[in-house]
């Protein structure tokens, strides 16, 4: 199982501050968007069309990265922090 | 999230005191000569928009990460003798005190060079999100990629 | 010489506190974004000779008009909203406050390049003078032309 | 009447804050230094060898300016303020 976080207008979108979705061996993240796509449809497609940068256990990563059980994916959208 | 002095790389909702923060890092060595600190503050208007306040999210965890890799970089690359960065979340007045980075050499060039290129970094790569109220009602910034 | 923070540019004897001196710059107006500020602090080496004391001399009037003038044109060069100059003379202790200057702008990239030109431009233009103590006794830095 | 006055290590050189010196119509700083000299022989030379700056009424200037009645003049060796 793998966590998904929803921040800032994502959340608002999701109407909720995460998901928990069950894995097979070897899925990507890109694969794991269909799974997001199933809770939150217009998430699923901002993460295909890479609108959304997207994290695995608190590095931004590609969507070919495989994620295992336990890990913490997170859906950012583009930050504006500083001033 | 710590909001005592004992870390240099610090997310926080509470304000905090430049001087006290530089008093802080000034204990990091006797041989500083140059201090530069960049200090973002809330702005009233952006791009024509009268701003009433603003708020800031961040993703715990990834955000301290991302200050404490700006950080390490800042002070490598640079030949600094340290650096602090601070941001703060939550509820923010127009005035008020948002981010604090602070870079300490020998020197004054390395500082301010460090200094600038931290606050880019941390725009750049750090999960912090703001949103802000207007007349029109509250906005992400830039919530559309 | 004036103490009080009425003034944005000063020379005086006395320590300053960063934050009271952000907080009186912030007054200038509710549309600063970004404070980039320098501190010169006391440095215990210089060229390898171990510093136990710093003095600092100024010609009363004439160090003041040149900081004046380096502020006034460097809100105009680069387009701050304001600036403060604040130079220490007489005793200094390693790791005391020395010099401090805060550019007050919309955006930062304005305050980093202001803030840079202003503390080389102190150098060039305002008579003020360092002498060391060191364990040879004491010297005036780069007193020979 | 003009009065020169002497900063830093210059001061130490001249063992003394200031001269004052009466002037005729026209004298350039140049020709003051003469006056300097015969005060402090070692400052007159350092002006016109150029190895100080020196200003008039606040500003460093060249030194064919011509000075008048009540200028204060300052001779400034290199500056080392900041940090």
């Amino acid at each position: 199982m793998v966590t998904v976080k929803y921040f800032a207008n994502l959340k608002q979108m999701a109407g909720k501050e995460e998901d928990q979705f069950d894995i097979n061996e070897g899925t990507t993240l890109e694969q794991l968007s269909d799974l997001i796509k199933q809770s939150v449809p217009q998430l699923g497609d901002m993460v295909r069309e890479k609108k959304v940068m997207i994290s695995l256990n608190y590095d931004v990563v590609p969507l070919d990265t495989v994620v295992k059980d336990g890990d913490e994916i997170a859906l950012l959208p583009p930050f504006s922090g500083g001033i | 999230m710590s909001t005592a002095l004992e870390s240099k790389v610090r997310i926080q909702r509470e304000d905090f005191s430049v001087t006290d923060e530089i008093e802080f890092m000034k204990k990091s060595s006797r041989n500083i000569g140059g201090i530069t600190t960049f200090l973002g503050t809330g702005r009233e208007t952006n791009k024509g928009e009268n701003i009433s306040e603003l708020n800031f999210e961040h993703y715990p965890q990834m955000a301290e990460k991302k200050l404490g890799e700006i950080r390490e970089k800042a002070i490598k690359d640079f030949g600094l003798i340290d650096m602090s960065i601070i941001h703060r979340i939550g509820h923010i007045e127009i005035g008020d005190n948002i981010v604090l980075i602070i870079a300490c050499g020998e020197h004054r060039q390395e500082t301010f060079k460090a200094c600038e290129w931290a606050i880019a970094e941390l725009k750049r790569t750090t999960p912090i999100w703001k949103r802000e109220t207007t007349s029109k009602g509250e906005v992400w910034v830039q919530a559309t990629p």
